[in-house]
């Protein structure tokens, strides 16, 4: 079973050459330490930067440059600032490659729920419904249940929507899955996993076709 | 070249008034109209409608419009880390209308090109959509977003000058360029109010036609809501 | 009678301070010489200029800096650059104050007809049409009657139409008139221009309401 | 950074064929992108599309395409100043399809966007507005537009990195933005190429995002169209 370092060490694996990558906060925010040194990749965050490095060194931070979560980053040398419209424009057009996003539910038809759970307080989708509305490549990262032990991966989300029919790949602490016609397709198995102990925490149509690989980081 | 230097902050927000809509930049506290803020609570005009794509912290930003109870709705994208905030939220007091970061841009822009209304992917098939028109292109659904209506858009930039050009700094621009000419009035200020010609032509981000009043803000806190740090080896 | 340099003068009492305007080629690039020196005035160009001054001198020329009549200009300083979709953000957007065109034929209705003569040679509309569509208060700038003596203020637009129901005040070597709802309301005569050939020369409705002041330059 | 830089002209127009749709940068023979017009001479492709504010001059521009009859289709703001143009047009053996600037200007931003389409004001009761969806918003009525979808993306710009971040001068800023990133394939030739890094982050006009390949331009004629001067005193 993997924690949730493994799940941003296993989704780096799926970041490629020459990708333009957003990363959602939580887990996802984790994946750019893991991500390959011999290839080059850029992130981009929704606030209006493409190119961000590592976290400032202490004494460093400057109030104007911050990403999505609100924490203070420095930039590479090639990085750009712009303003939100412009930012969306990246996102809704389709120009970011890869986005890495936390989920509370996904459908086997890849509808996704994040945002909302009622009766609580709400604090708002920020950019997630343009993100998963628009980008060709959605990686979702998330624990394969919540607190109560129940599936997160189901036939039908029960929580709001943050998208409809967006989702291609979940990986979890317990699998690798990709989203099909037909339902969640498990290709790998986190370490010491077994293809029953998914298909217990699965709810939703889980397929197995030959032997399952027990996944590398 | 035309003046839209102001002499002062009251004169800045000369025609605020109650039950008003305004737009303010800002992407968590970084790139907010300190200054703007800061005399809407000295104006104790109330009733506000206010677009903003998030609302400040309990104790800065538009948490201290909201600690006045100035603010009767927030038109957000996010809306977390305030306190007071989901207090007058979950109890009534403040209406929130929570819409896609993107479309919130998107819909500003909309206001400054004169564009009323345009097709967006983000929400199609969520509650974002209820009561919106859908509609197909290319085999892709997408929801009609029109463009916002408001009385005044109170923006930040780093620095300007007197015809009313600005340059933001780094991730500070954020929503402040789209709001420029997307309310009836636009005020901007800024951290530096340059001498007319100092700025580059080439690199100017908001040219003065967007902008009708300028000035030099007073004081920036420009506080760090997370503040995160690497070790040096 | 004015010629075209008269009615470029006239025009130029309708510019105001603060305003921003955009000038079309003919006519209305003269009213730049004419605006008084005492107010403050920016010209806009819709390929990406705020704040034009004057023709460079001799050897001074650059070709990235022209306007929309593709001529080398200057800035001044306050000036900026931007590119076509900002440029008609603020066309479009209502930001510019003052539209100065010229026209083949206006109709008492402020449909206004500039671009096409069927059969002829089409040059296309430029950005004649987001102006007429977008701006709050056009100005046209003509001569009363074309080369044939026939009228261009019209009950109706013969030719196709640039855009409907937008001129506001039309400036012609004869007359200064406003569109009104009941037709063209006669505002002021060029000198030694009697109302009777204002009346002759007008083919829509023509309003003359008391005495009509011979115009000041 | 992810490296857009191609090694000559060759690899920057590599998948270039007949009966595509380009979009071109450029206001007039100002900002053009030279050195691809050229190469598409070179290349002899025919049938094209061409989504450009103007169609260049006899002898420069795309003037250089229609020579070689290599344009299917232009679709322009303003085509004047063009005698072959003129002839090709009025013998049928060119298409030409006028819209309004602003319009083109947006149905690129559009597509750059991800927007598939908005409403304008422009053209609404002529010609350009027949077979279109017209609607009234506050009173008002607005044409609907659809993004563009074209192939390639020709900009000229004039300092770039191996990025692709762009930065363009005065007035030849023109169409070249809203461009990039509105075709399939963007492909940025640029006056000079800086070094990576030596770009302010702050003042880039196009993010790197946008642009698929990116080089330097071998020379630039850029011809004056209508040289204006005035006496010195």
């Amino acid at each position: 079973m993997l924690d949730k370092t493994g799940i941003a060490q296993r989704i780096a694996k799926e970041v490629k050459d020459g990708y333009y990558v957003n990363l959602g906060i939580g887990i996802p925010t984790l994946v750019a330490n893991y991500v390959r040194n011999d290839i080059e990749v850029e992130f981009q965050s929704e606030n209006g930067v493409l190119g961000m490095g590592p976290f400032p060194y202490e004494g460093e931070e400057d109030a104007d440059v911050i990403n999505a979560g609100k924490q203070t980053i420095t930039t590479l040398p090639g990085a750009s600032f712009f303003d939100s419209a412009l930012s969306f424009s990246m996102i809704r057009g389709q120009h970011v490659d890869l986005t890495i996003l936390g989920a509370m539910e996904v459908a086997e038809s890849g509808d996704i729920a994040n945002w909302k759970i009622p009766g609580k307080m709400v604090k708002g989708m920020g950019g997630a419904m343009d993100l998963v509305a628009s980008a060709e490549n959605i990686i979702v990262a998330m624990m394969h249940t919540n607190r109560a032990g129940e599936s997160k991966l189901l036939k039908r989300c029960s929580l709001p929507l943050t998208g409809v029919g967006c989702v291609k790949k979940i990986v979890t602490n317990l699998a690798v899955l990709e989203v099909t016609p037909k339902g969640f397709k498990l290709l790998e198995r986190a370490p010491s996993v077994s293809v029953e102990e998914i298909q217990k925490s699965t709810e939703g149509t889980l397929i197995v076709e030959g032997v399952i690989p027990e996944m590398t980081l | 070249m035309i003046n839209k230097k102001v002499a002062n902050i009251n004169e800045a927000l000369q025609g605020v008034s109650n039950n008003m809509t305004f737009m303010l930049g800002g992407f968590g506290l970084s790139g907010i109209p300190e200054n703007a803020i800061a005399e809407l609570v000295n104006l104790g005009v109330k009733g506000l409608t206010c677009i903003s794509n998030n609302a400040g912290v309990d104790d800065f930003g538009l948490g201290l419009l909201l600690q006045k109870r100035q603010i009767k709705k927030m038109i957000s994208s996010y809306v977390g880390e305030n306190e007071e905030f989901e207090r007058q939220m979950l109890s009534g007091e403040l209406d929130v209308e929570l819409i896609p970061q993107g479309t919130l841009a998107e819909r500003c822009r909309a206001a400054q090109a004169g564009i009323p209304a345009f097709y967006t992917p983000a929400g199609y098939g969520t509650e974002v959509a209820e009561g919106k028109e859908t509609r197909e292109f290319d085999g892709k659904m997408y929801v009609m977003e029109e463009a916002f209506k408001a009385d005044f858009s109170f923006v930040k930039a780093w620095k300007g000058d007197s015809a009313g050009n600005l340059i933001f700094k780094g991730t500070a621009r954020n929503f402040n360029p789209v709001m420029c000419g997307a309310a009836k009035i636009t005020v901007a200020e800024v951290e530096e109010l340059v001498p007319l010609g100092e700025l580059d032509s080439n690199q100017i981000h908001i040219p003065g036609i967007f902008v009708q009043r300028i000035f030099q803000g007073e004081h920036y806190e420009k506080r760090i809501e997370q503040r995160t740090v690497r070790q040096r080896d």
